[in-house]
């Protein structure tokens, strides 16, 4: 076979399903095959580079060149390898999910629902495999804009205000990074992602590379860092399939996943700490941390909580890039696919309740366990999760993260990690106890009641079974993965 | 008459009015015979003509045979403005 | 218009006086002041001066708008006719001095710029009319 | 030619061309618009330019004028301004 | 072979010339005729300048002598890569718009005037490549002139009488802009004694510092601004955009702003030359200023318009400030991504206002509000409209990103980070006045229920969207083949040449 | 003061060719009637072919037509007057179609001056 065809096929199975969901949109269950057919046989094209780069190696391939500094090129590296396994992964699950979910709400504009999330599919694809910052750039703005239709696919006012908050955001933080790339460009003439970064070697002064890391982080602004998350929690009124891409499979997943890449293989570890990044990092990350966990306190819709629960625990990978030290590296990055398997797993459960119970506010879900069991103890479980409790795969990137902290000799960091574990609890627990130890305010409140169709339970099971082997195998394959990245990219000399 | 001026226009009109004389400046004076512009393809075109083209009016000779290209365009621009007429004017094609 | 016998005749006995001129300084354009677009504006205002003493109906009749638009085009088609003859003989477009070198004929080339002068006569004579007639044909006649 | 004779048909343009700008009457700045036209027409056979001049007559004081009388006849002929 | 393309510069205007005399012959023989002559010839016009760009691609130069006579005698029609390129840009879309006009020109055209519609409109083709191959100052006046007449009477052509006003608009200041660039090329014989460009090019250093000099450039500088309707002389262009029949606001928007655009680069840079420019005023400065204030203004006046064309008219001049900021920051990439811009709008905004056409071919509608839920009746068309869009505000991987990717790189190597940021806030407020379009497009609730289901175009109109929308994409991707010209004509541009 | 006179003295045709063409030039910027700018147009054009003119000729000069054999001469700039002959063409044709906007207007509107049109403009 040709080497690089199979990451060039990853990129091209999510469109040419989107061409065929068009053909096919008249025919629902022919459509939807459609999406799940490419959606398995992306994991299998994902899944078989995966021995390759576990050994070691790297699949690349230059499709056409694009730009001075960046022609179009892909290639897979074990950083990329992870989010390509968790966003191939989920879209399986979350196909399965939509499918469920979206014909037993009888959605409107389901083509073009799942048109554009095969397309989304694509650019989250692309941008884990991308080779250079033009490439990742490309991809990162078409994930935005296709990812629009989907979050106001209700088409609601307040939907359609969320779009616009979401766009402005995003395509705001898009224009950063483009600003960030051409500096990068003129700076060192090139934009190729390298282990270690290539940025120390430009000879610029400190303050432009400080400032066109502030770009970068801008540019991320998918990782939604406070002060700019606005656009994510507001983007809840999307569809809860659509909810579960952004914040598992692919949107803010690209977020993190960028700064990850810009720190590790642009700046390199040791800039970012000469240039005192990794306490800016920090700063940002801390205090993202604390105010969302308060935020998710103060919210009833379980969908907007677990937002802001989001938004606090995609800090934690900031926070374990700002550490600068390996095993702050390796929980950062292995939290990325632990995060999301769990997140994911919460969000089909909301929208479970969604579809089964009909409402989204926390308050009036009490006892609703009793008529959907299954939704709620899973529920309970992936809240568990992201509390780092055992026995899931939470608690391993948390450890590692403690560890990094300790090994940066960071205190403070340490300290902010404890009290959101206590925060985590405090926002989880609530969830847990209205659904299954609260008693229903009266008898008839829970006749309409039912458990979600099966097609939506087997992902959320699945999902959760995932989070718990990952809990006792953490080495297949992410954690190793991220040991190949993490050597990667800083090579020696790293606490 | 004054009371009608339009304030703004006089301005634009004056400034560049001042631009114009400005640029009279560095103008050779009037009927100077050894002006870049009388001098260099003005008095070729007065020399050749006879070899050349060998009619007597000098005019002429640019008109349909150095520049002929140019009066192609005036025609041209002539037809043009009776096309643009004909199709503003007249509702239909007509007779 | 009204009537009136004297204007009439005086036209008619000018327009003939008029054309003849106009003739006369096309072809005069190349060894005198004048030449085609003079000449062709001239010949218009014949036109305009029968016109004026006889109505749209008359000049119409003398001068039908499919003629206008024909003699429009003729005018062109004579001036690029001549430049693309002079590419038949492998000169450059307008190169009339390639005719005369293929041919070889002396002072040819007067003769072609009496053909240009011609060619520019007819299109200006016939589009200015056209222009006249479009301004003053509303009063003579609903437009279709 | 004599400078005086340029200035003085210069200085008669200048008036032309103020008078057919002001007058109310469009008939009039016509009228005096062809005037200007064939001032223009001299000064220009006095500057040695006779293929011009002769174009300027049979084109500003002719056609020109004739289509300005037309298209006044056809719209209104006094003017605000 | 060799013989014939050495001949096609003239025939490239000559035969399309004969081509329009003949349409309007046989059209009053039989109506039908006129149509297919008219878009054979511009059909032949696009093919030759494919050829003349393929034998001008690598680096050489064509000199034409009309007459035989070398300059500074005769006129001279000069083909490199720089206008080659931008002839095979404006005739292509002159192609698709006139296959589009084919059905589109119903609209605004009353079928008696067809004839004398597409023979003017192939004037106006001419005119512009005459414009775009000539090598002499005056003969460039007198084809601007005749794409200027022709222009504005199609823009006043139209049934809608509201265009007759924006027409005459459009002719009055159209001319002051005439007159000044007349004033500007006199000026210049005066000081060189020359009309021919590269002449001018060769023999004007010896004149710098004359205020003769500094008169034409500032002259010629106001007149092409006029035309080109580069920002605070943009008044005509709106009312002319949105009140033109919809077939002549492409061909204006895409082919004749753009065939000024190029005039005012060629005069700039191979006339006065860039060293000049710099030189002698605070210029750079001052059109990067300008062009700041242009991209801005609007865009934000285009978000401010509820008329579609309208809007995209507005659009046109942010758009149109894009390139004056290529000539203020003017280095190679600046440059590359300046002249990559005149290709981009050209294809974008082609494809938006055939869409907007189209839609009024089929609704009626010109308000924005009134698209509500167009995309279940237009989907092609609202596809196109998107994508189209999409390169509007510079999404990757589309030819509007490239071209304001080069900009942006020109920018910052000159150093100029606030200009850069500039032009980037310029594509957010794209994105705005846009998306506030395809929000309604997609996302808006279908408001009249009796114009029925489908209401998709005729397939004449569809093709040519469809061509543009997709060259949207492909060229974006495929950058390199534009590239491949537009590269070497900004190193000559910058070379003086 | 002296520089100055001979400023004017030198070049008095040019100064008054500049006043007429801001004279044309106001009339096309200022003037509401629509007939009133198309005259200021024509102004402003020939006053542009004047400036033309007046720097082709040549002191002492004559025409630009070959006197009879042996008679020698100097001849004035032919050039500019090509140009201008071109021009003055031009000029025709926009009038020619500026006219004929007016009228369209004037039969549309039955209004000829922009006061009124923006008041028809308004009530529509």
């Amino acid at each position: 076979m040709i080497p690089g065809i199979l990451p060039l096929l990853a990129i091209t199975i999510p469109l040419a399903a989107a061409a065929l969901i068009l053909a096919t949109g008249r025919h629902m269950n022919l459509r939807d095959s459609v999406t799940l057919g490419a959606a398995a046989s992306m994991v299998i094209v994902v899944l078989a580079m995966l021995p390759e780069i576990l050994a070691g190696g790297r699949i690349g391939i230059t499709l056409i060149p694009l730009l001075p500094g960046g022609d179009l090129a892909l290639r897979v590296d074990a950083l990329g390898m992870i989010f390509g396994i968790v966003a191939s992964v989920l879209w399986l699950l979350n196909s399965l999910y939509s499918i469920g979910y979206m014909r037993a709400l009888n959605e409107h504009d389901q083509t073009r629902f799942y048109f554009c999330f095969a397309i989304a599919i694509a650019a989250a694809i692309g941008i884990a495999f991308s080779a250079n910052l033009v490439t990742l750039y490309v991809f990162y703005e078409i994930l935005t804009l296709i990812t629009y239709p989907l979050v106001v696919h209700v088409g609601t006012p307040e939907a359609m205000q969320a779009g616009r908050k979401y766009l402005a955001y995003l395509l705001g933080g898009g224009i950063c990074l483009l600003a960030a790339t051409i500096l990068t460009y003129t700076l060192t003439g090139t934009t190729e992602f390298i282990p270690g970064g290539f940025l120390a070697g430009a000879g610029a002064a400190a303050l432009s590379l400080q400032v066109i890391f502030l770009l970068y982080l801008g540019g991320f602004v998918k990782a939604a860092w406070m002060p700019f998350h606005a656009w994510l929690p507001a983007a809840m009124v999307a569809p809860t399939p659509v909810s579960a891409f952004l914040h598992a499979v692919a949107v803010v997943t690209a977020g993190v996943f960028g700064v990850v890449r810009v720190a590790g293989w642009v700046y390199g570890v040791d800039l970012m700490a000469d240039l005192n990044l990794g306490v800016l990092l920090a700063v940002i990350a801390s205090f993202t941390i604390i105010t969302a966990s308060l935020f998710a306190l103060a919210q009833d819709n379980l969908k907007r909580r677990l937002a802001y629960s989001t938004v606090a625990q995609l800090s934690y990978i900031l926070l374990g890039v700002s550490m600068l030290s390996t095993a702050g590296l390796i929980g950062a990055v292995i939290h990325i696919p632990f995060h999301a398997f769990q997140k994911i797993a919460l969000f089909f459960c909301a929208g479970a309740v969604i579809v089964g119970a009909g409402r989204e506010n926390i308050s009036d879900m009490k006892g609703i366990g009793r008529k959907m069991p299954v939704t709620a103890v899973m529920c309970a479980a992936a809240a568990a999760g992201i509390c780092g409790l055992p026995p899931f795969c939470g608690l391993v990137s948390k450890v590692y993260l403690t560890i990094g902290a300790v090994q940066a000799g960071e205190l403070a960091l340490l300290g902010v990690i404890i009290v959101s574990a206590v925060l985590n609890v405090a926002y989880f627990f609530p969830i847990i106890h209205t659904m299954i130890i609260a008693r229903p305010s009266d008898d008839r409140a829970l006749d309409t009641v039912t458990e979600a169709p099966l097609i939506m339970l087997v992902p959320i099971i699945l999902a959760v079974t995932a989070s718990v082997a990952f809990f006792f195998f953490p080495a297949t394959p992410f954690l190793d993965l991220a040991e190949i990245a993490i050597s990667d990219m800083s090579g020696a000399g790293m606490p | 008459m004054f009371g009608r001026l339009n304030r703004s226009a006089l301005v634009a009109v004056i400034f560049i009015g001042i631009i114009l004389i400005w640029a009279a400046e560095d103008m050779p004076a009037y009927g100077d015979p050894k002006a870049p512009a009388n001098e260099y393809a003005a008095q070729m075109y007065i020399d050749r003509t006879p070899a050349d083209i060998g009619v007597d009016n000098i005019v002429t000779a640019i008109l349909a045979s150095y520049r002929g290209f140019d009066t192609l365009g005036e025609v041209v621009v002539v037809f043009t403005a009776g096309i643009s007429v004909l199709l503003l004017m007249r509702r239909g094609e007509g007779q | 218009m009204r009537e009136n016998v004297v204007v009439r005749t005086v036209s008619r006995l000018f327009v003939p006086f008029i054309q003849l001129f106009a003739l006369y300084v096309i072809v005069h354009g190349a060894s005198g002041p004048g030449g085609g677009f003079q000449g062709g504006v001239i010949f218009a205002t014949s036109f305009i001066l029968l016109l004026i003493a006889f109505g749209l109906p008359c000049v119409r009749g003398r001068f039908g708008r499919s003629w206008i638009r024909a003699y429009a085009a003729g005018g062109i088609i004579i001036f690029a006719g001549v430049g693309l003859t002079c590419i038949l003989f492998s000169g450059n477009f307008l190169e009339y001095a390639a005719i005369e070198t293929a041919l070889g004929i002396p002072h040819l080339q007067t003769l072609m710029i009496d053909i240009v002068e011609a060619g520019i006569g007819i299109t200006v004579m016939a589009v200015m009319t056209s222009i006249i007639l479009d301004f003053v044909g509303k009063e003579e006649e609903e437009p279709l | 030619m004599i400078w005086v004779i340029t200035f003085a048909l210069l200085l008669f343009m200048i008036i032309c061309a103020l008078a057919a700008i002001t007058v109310r009457d469009l008939l009039h700045a016509t009228i005096i618009l062809a005037a200007y036209s064939l001032v223009m027409t001299v000064l220009w056979a006095g500057l040695n330019a006779v293929d011009v001049a002769f174009t300027e007559a049979t084109v500003g004081a002719g056609i020109t004028t004739v289509l300005f009388i037309a298209a006044i006849s056809r719209t209104r002929r006094c003017s605000e301004d | 072979m060799n013989a014939v393309i050495s001949q096609l510069p003239p025939l490239l205007i000559v035969i399309p010339l004969l081509g329009a005399l003949a349409a309007l012959l046989l059209g009053k023989w039989n109506r039908a005729f006129a149509y297919p002559i008219s878009l054979a010839m511009i059909g032949f016009q696009f093919a030759v300048s494919l050829v003349l760009m393929e034998s001008v691609m690598d680096g050489d130069v064509i000199h034409y002598y009309l007459g035989g006579w070398p300059p500074p005698l005769g006129i001279e029609l000069v083909i490199d890569s720089f206008n080659s390129f931008v002839l095979v840009v404006i005739l292509a879309l002159a192609l698709l718009t006139a296959v589009w006009a084919h059905k589109g020109a119903d609209l605004d055209i009353v079928p008696e005037k067809k004839v004398s519609f597409f023979v003017v409109f192939q004037l106006l083709i001419t005119g512009l490549c005459g414009m775009a191959v000539t090598g002499d100052l005056f003969n460039l006046y007198v084809f601007l002139e005749i794409s200027s007449i022709a222009a504005y009477t199609l823009v006043a052509a139209g049934r809608n009488p509201r265009s007759l006003i924006a027409g005459f608009n459009y002719l009055i200041l159209g001319s002051i802009a005439a007159g000044f660039i007349v004033i500007g090329i006199g000026y210049l014989y005066i000081a060189t004694g020359t009309l021919n460009m590269g002449e001018l090019a060769v023999m004007l250093p010896a004149h710098y510092g004359q205020t003769t000099v500094y008169a034409a450039f500032l002259f010629m500088m106001i007149g092409f601004s006029i035309k080109v309707a580069f920002f605070p002389l943009h008044l005509w262009l709106p009312d002319a955009y949105t009140e033109a029949p919809a077939a002549v606001t492409i061909l204006i928007a895409t082919a004749t702003s753009k065939v000024t655009a190029y005039a005012m680069l060629r005069v700039i840079f191979s006339v006065f030359t860039l060293q000049y420019v710099t030189d002698s005023f605070p210029v750079t400065e001052l059109i990067l200023i300008i062009a700041a204030i242009a991209i801005i203004a609007g865009a934000v006046l285009a978000i401010a318009q509820d008329n579609l064309k309208r809007m995209l008219a507005y659009s046109s001049i942010s758009q149109m400030g894009y390139i004056m900021f290529a000539l203020g920051v003017a280095n190679q990439a600046a440059l590359a991504g300046g002249i990559l811009h005149i290709m981009a709008h050209a294809v974008m905004k082609g494809c938006l206002f055939m869409v907007a056409g189209m839609i009024i071919y089929r609704t009626g509608f010109t308000a924005i509000r009134q698209l509500s839920g167009l995309s279940r009746r237009m989907p092609v068309a609202c596809a196109a409209f998107a994508i189209a869009g999409a390169s509007m505000i510079g999404v990757p991987p589309t030819i509007g990103f490239m071209s304001k990717y080069y900009l942006v790189l020109g920018a910052v190597e000159a150093g100029e980070y606030l200009a850069a940021a500039v032009l980037l806030a310029g594509s957010l407020l794209a994105a705005v006045y846009i998306w506030q379009v395809i929000e309604v497009m997609y996302f808006g609730d279908i408001h009249d229920e009796d114009l029925g289901g489908g209401l998709e175009a005729p397939a004449s109109m569809m093709v040519p969207v469809i061509i543009l929308a997709a060259s949207c994409l492909l060229l974006g991707i495929f950058v390199e083949l534009p590239l491949e010209v537009v590269g070497p004509a900004a190193a000559m541009l910058l070379g003086g040449g | 003061m002296e520089n100055l006179l001979v400023f004017i003295a030198t070049r008095y045709i040019y100064i008054m060719t500049i006043i007429l063409v801001m004279i044309g030039l106001y009339a096309l910027i200022a003037k509401k009637n629509l007939v009133k700018k198309v005259i200021g147009l024509n102004i402003f054009q020939t006053a542009i072919f004047l400036f033309y003119i007046s720097f082709s000729d040549v002191d002492g000069g004559t025409a630009p037509i070959y006197l009879p054999d042996g008679v020698s001469a100097t001849y004035v700039n032919p050039l500019p007057h090509v140009l201008i002959l071109t021009a003055i063409v031009v000029g025709l044709a926009i009038t020619a179609v500026a006219l004929a906007i007016v009228v369209r207007i004037y039969e549309e509107y039955q209004v000829t001056d922009e006061d009124g049109l923006q008041e028809v403009m308004k009530r529509q």
